[in-house]
């Protein structure tokens, strides 16, 4: 009960700041936190980015395989997002199979980048209708201090933009046959990234941390690519008015810039 | 093994802006609401929108199980989307969640509790379970527009009704209620939800691509579109409790 | 505790009034509440049916798809039955996997099926040991008002016994073909019924109420068919004199008729 | 990938009822009970019925767990019957439960529950285990069977033993005791249990087609089965009381 | 808390016994207890093999199976190791999917086989990279009193030992062909065995009984094979010194002897 | 479907001991550990060890959850070590514990055990997540060398540092932490960790076949690279205090 009591108090706290216009971190109501692009080499992926969002860590590993198409695809490569909330990332992730949180998070990073249609998919088949390549997206949740959904997009573009897939052959008994040697790069039609703002009293705050998370009434988040249009659109909890909706879409397309510049 | 995979239409829409089943842009499907369908549920609804069937069912508030998730100084709200194995019109779904089903669970859920007296029950839930019999696009809203009928229904104190409405892009259309070829072959799809009284907005998602002016088309014609479903959901409710005091009358 | 004891009161009272051949309902002890069947076109099955049978509903989705059949039996096809106990049905439903309770429907509902010889499985077949057809019979459970078992079986045959299946074609390099407008009706040979009794005091009481269920001593259900055989057997809870069973097999058998015109 | 199918013989029964093991249609295959066969467990049985291997434990009463499983005025009676994966004579079985054997935990506590004092031990759990080392036909009764054995064996308060038998149908006969080609290709199965004390029945499954008057000549013929097993299942307990009794001699 | 300091007595009584050579069931601290090899037939396994350690009672049956091998051993037989812990067995043995106990059984009986090279996995070949011999090894634990490591091992070893294999022919259909009396025995080219020790006190103590383990300081398996090689360690809990850990490799060689008569 | 098979190299080791990545027989790789890189665990450290990236996080002494798990009277210590899809070198692996990470987290459990002091915690939970990003043979000494420095950087009182290293077996040499293709092709692989101030070990496993001479020669090479890892340990740890003493500097 105690612990709801400071919770409430901090609540009224920051409330007060953001109305004039501050935030505790120093940031204004716009502003991302550091963004940081590690250039470690960390995994054993085709592709990697390791994110730092302020104190929130984000790695994404993008590993190639090869298998039959979807039967209602039969011309086009397999896409998939996983998340990964690990244990080691938050007092509050529990390990197990992807809950609700994470389900949300990788399918908001996956239709962000299939709705900017970033990927050609049709250029990733083998032999069309019976092998194809399959991009396997995986976002490792290392530390959390807020706006997942943002840092997984800059993970996920960031691991795809530097992916190089092997070429592989199908003979004609169908083996399939590559040289480790022999690789091509993956083109990406758009770079899309997510902008997320939390609402806090009646003002929008862009790029969380944890605890305006915690404080805030409301969630939503914007996909946005080059051209200056919205990619995907998701709400989380509270409501907004039509008029702060339009305004988050304002505010989401005014940052891609800002956060394209990581995917160089 | 898929007998049959649709294939897509040559046209979705005319240069009118005649839809493929004959709808204007901004035109509904038929759409029809029950209240109170079944016995064991504390409130319940049956809606045909379009070729959906959906049945919600409310429970609550009663004991939060299992007791750890319960939260001292409010109810508990949970809902469970299901698509049933018989319910898509392509092959059978396997029964149980899969990430879709989860998805949408949380985004339902988080357009209902917006208007649920959520503070009046401590250590108390609210289940909400949305059962997809047949879909045909938009099962979501439909969904959404079920459950807080259903709420209603159940006696639970809400500020007011949910009501939720699909957009989509057809083409440079923007559209209201895509039906089935629209969500499948066409260029975007945005659900919808507004708590009508205050015109807030519970529910907002979307794929495909829109402009800023695009966007703030599709917001409006959802609007428009849930204020016809809000009048069907207030009649729905009427009907209910016409029948109830005839009901009541009749006894005596 | 309380409840327990309200619990004992109502089984005294229900015991003592079944005593005297009467039932809280109205009913006599081999009468079925009343029986619908929904005309309403509520799934996306290949045959379905929508029962409510008192207060209880339940409704059956047929889905016809096509497969390997098992090695075991190359020139059948396949049938499954699967039941679910929605938590939009009853309180205690939880939701989950199958339990005990849904699995001893299903298999129930299944073997009065099977045992009735209702599809002629050597029917089902498009190619010997390549390819059948499956028949998915999903029995969903609305609203919980007692008897699920006569409920359920109902549902299913009478979602059998008004499904079509699409002609399917193999051609020679292994692909399938089927024209949307191309369907056979499954035949079915026998259309069995289950009826299920309680055991309350020493009387027995047909098409239990979920009250009814919830103060009986024991339960047990017959399937039962055209030619006046049992197909099929399941006692329940309790136990049962030899003159006890035999009777509840007289019973059930004369309920044929009443319940195989709602397959009409 | 199986590496035999069985076949179908051409004839399970000759028209002067012999069967295809030889035995006549009222003949059970050899038996033996054996009680006490496990250190840990409070009470168990091994049983052989023609080629069936089962072992049989009891633990109990003991404390509920999970706790919320705990019925305040009687104890939770819980059966799991498994399979082993080496158990079957055609493939291996995977690990674990299935449909069947769930069903099959449920019948066989639902046989064993009317003769346990359950009022007796209120907040406490029973657990009956019955694992199938070898299959042959039968394996459900010849667990009851035994797990009745067990329960005295255990000290736990019983009416009296459930004693189990199934009974078949073999063209136009009714036959004692299905072996596993009758149990395969067989018209029909009806494992059935009785409390013998009462004549009481407390398990009763049938598949296949049966007249009324077949029903009632199955069901006398498994009475008088289960009169047969009966008696072996005294004789065990008896052994094992006379052996602890001789034990007890020696050691003074 | 009354559990805990009975614990804590017989903790102290059996470490004053041990620390004097004595063991509460009268065996010199190097001493297996009675072994017994159960004749009977027991399963359906083409190859089984029930032990009585002491009072721990295990079997072991052999299944075979054919399939495809794995992509990376195309030459290779499958060989699966698989224990499960009933909760027949003992009081704290629950039922559900095999934990981290049976698993590491499990992977340590496999890792002793393999190591021994005891099977000769290329002779299990049907059509290389096609088709494949499967043996399942399903290690039953039926009744614990201490000791599963060796009571498992001694069970795998001596159910492989008596495996016989049904010939199979694959067409060139690709359809198998097996005559059920043509079949072949697995030779096995060693026959490992593994000793597992606990530390009581500063004392090594061979074969522990339940009581032993539950009041020991440390465990400690050694695999143990015809030559005087060691072929697998397995440490658990505690911490041994160099020396204690050398000394228990010279007492698991040293009953490799005593343990092998046992798969005569 | 994998889309490369390593093959086998022709020779792992030439006749004077010249590994096939160039190392000697007593030579470790590479090795960095950097301490507290996490900002929510309690302790964290991150082990660059050849080819090998693991991160690990330590939380506790927290409330132990599920509760029933709580031990009276000491901490619960639990650990899980996991693979990422993206750390093998081959194909993707599936998220999730399978059976070799099962049996990883118990004996790295067992293994940094024996240095925790646990009585003083009685009813929490220490967790101890060890996260392969990259593997490249020897993960587990690498992860328990990480954890014991995450341990010490929590706060958590320990009697020393636990530190792991493995050797092998090439042919006929005994060689010091074996790199990926020795750990592959090779002829044994034998992790050990130690608490190095007493000299104890605390984790000891291995595959392949020694002699008691090739068994003691193992045990003693595998104790001198531990020696030399401590070193890397406790002068990670005296970094990071060193860091902290400085930053408490500037801060005045």
């Amino acid at each position: 009960m105690s612990k709801k009591i400071v919770e409430l108090l901090l609540k009224d706290h920051i409330n007060a700041l953001v109305e004039r216009g501050i935030r505790r971190d120093g940031r204004g109501l716009n502003d991302y936190r550091d963004i940081e692009i590690m250039s470690e080499t960390a995994t054993h992926g085709d592709g990697e980015c390791w994110v730092k969002l302020g104190k929130t860590q984000v790695i994404t590993g993008v590993k190639v395989d090869v298998g039959p198409p979807y039967p209602d695809t039969p011309d086009k490569g397999v896409f998939v997002v996983n998340v990964e909330l690990l244990p080691l990332a938050s007092p509050t992730f529990e390990p197990g199979p992807p809950g609700p949180e994470s389900i949300e998070i990788a399918r908001v990073v996956d239709r962000t980048i299939r709705s900017a249609e970033a990927i050609d998919l049709e250029k990733l088949v083998i032999k069309r209708g019976e092998l194809v390549y399959i991009l396997f997206v995986d976002i490792y949740v290392l530390d959390y201090d807020g706006n997942l959904f943002d840092a997984a997009t800059l993970s996920a573009v960031g691991a795809l933009s530097k992916t190089t897939i092997p070429v592989v052959h199908l003979d004609e008994e169908g083996n399939i046959n590559a040289d480790p040697n022999e690789r091509f790069k993956l083109e990406l039609k758009s770079k899309p990234a997510t902008v997320t703002m939390v609402k806090i009293g009646k003002k929008l705050v862009v790029d969380p941390n944890l605890e305006e998370e915690q404080v805030a009434d409301g969630r939503i988040t914007f996909g946005v690519k080059e051209d200056g249009r919205i990619c995907a659109i998701q709400k989380g909890p509270g409501s907004l008015s039509i008029e702060q909706v339009e305004e988050a879409a304002r505010i989401a397309l005014s940052k891609y810039e800002f956060l394209s510049a990581y995917y160089r | 093994m898929p007998i049959f995979v649709e294939k897509k239409p040559d046209k979705l829409i005319s240069e009118d802006g005649t839809r493929i089943d004959g709808r204007k842009p901004d035109e509904l499907r038929p759409i029809e609401i029950k209240v109170g369908v079944l016995e064991r549920a504390d409130g319940s609804a049956y809606v045909k929108w379009g070729g959906n069937r959906i049945l919600v069912a409310v429970y609550g508030p009663r004991a939060a199980h299992p007791r750890h998730q319960a939260i001292p100084h409010e109810a508990l709200v949970r809902c469970r989307y299901d698509m049933a194995p018989f319910s898509p019109s392509t092959d059978r779904k396997k029964p149980g969640p899969d990430r879709r089903s989860i998805e949408l669970s949380t985004v339902i859920e988080e357009a209902l509790k917006p208007v649920i007296f959520k503070e009046m029950f401590g250590g108390t839930a609210i289940d909400i379970f949305v059962e997809v019999l047949r879909s045909d696009a938009g099962t979501r809203v439909a969904g959404i527009t079920g459950a807080s009928v259903a709420l209603a229904d159940a006696g639970i104190p809400i500020r007011g009704l949910v009501t939720g409405c699909s957009v989509g892009k057809v083409g440079d259309f923007i559209v209201l209620d895509p039906g089935h070829e629209e969500d499948m072959w066409g260029d975007g799809d945005m659900p919808v939800a507004f708590f009508m009284e205050t015109g807030e907005i519970t529910l907002l998602q979307a794929d495909g691509q829109y402009t800023y002016d695009e966007f703030q088309r599709a917001l409006k014609l959802a609007y428009n579109g849930c204020k016809q479903v809000y009048e069907l959901q207030k009649r729905a409710i009427i009907e209910k409790y016409e029948k109830l005091k005839l009901e009541g009358e009749t006894d005596e």
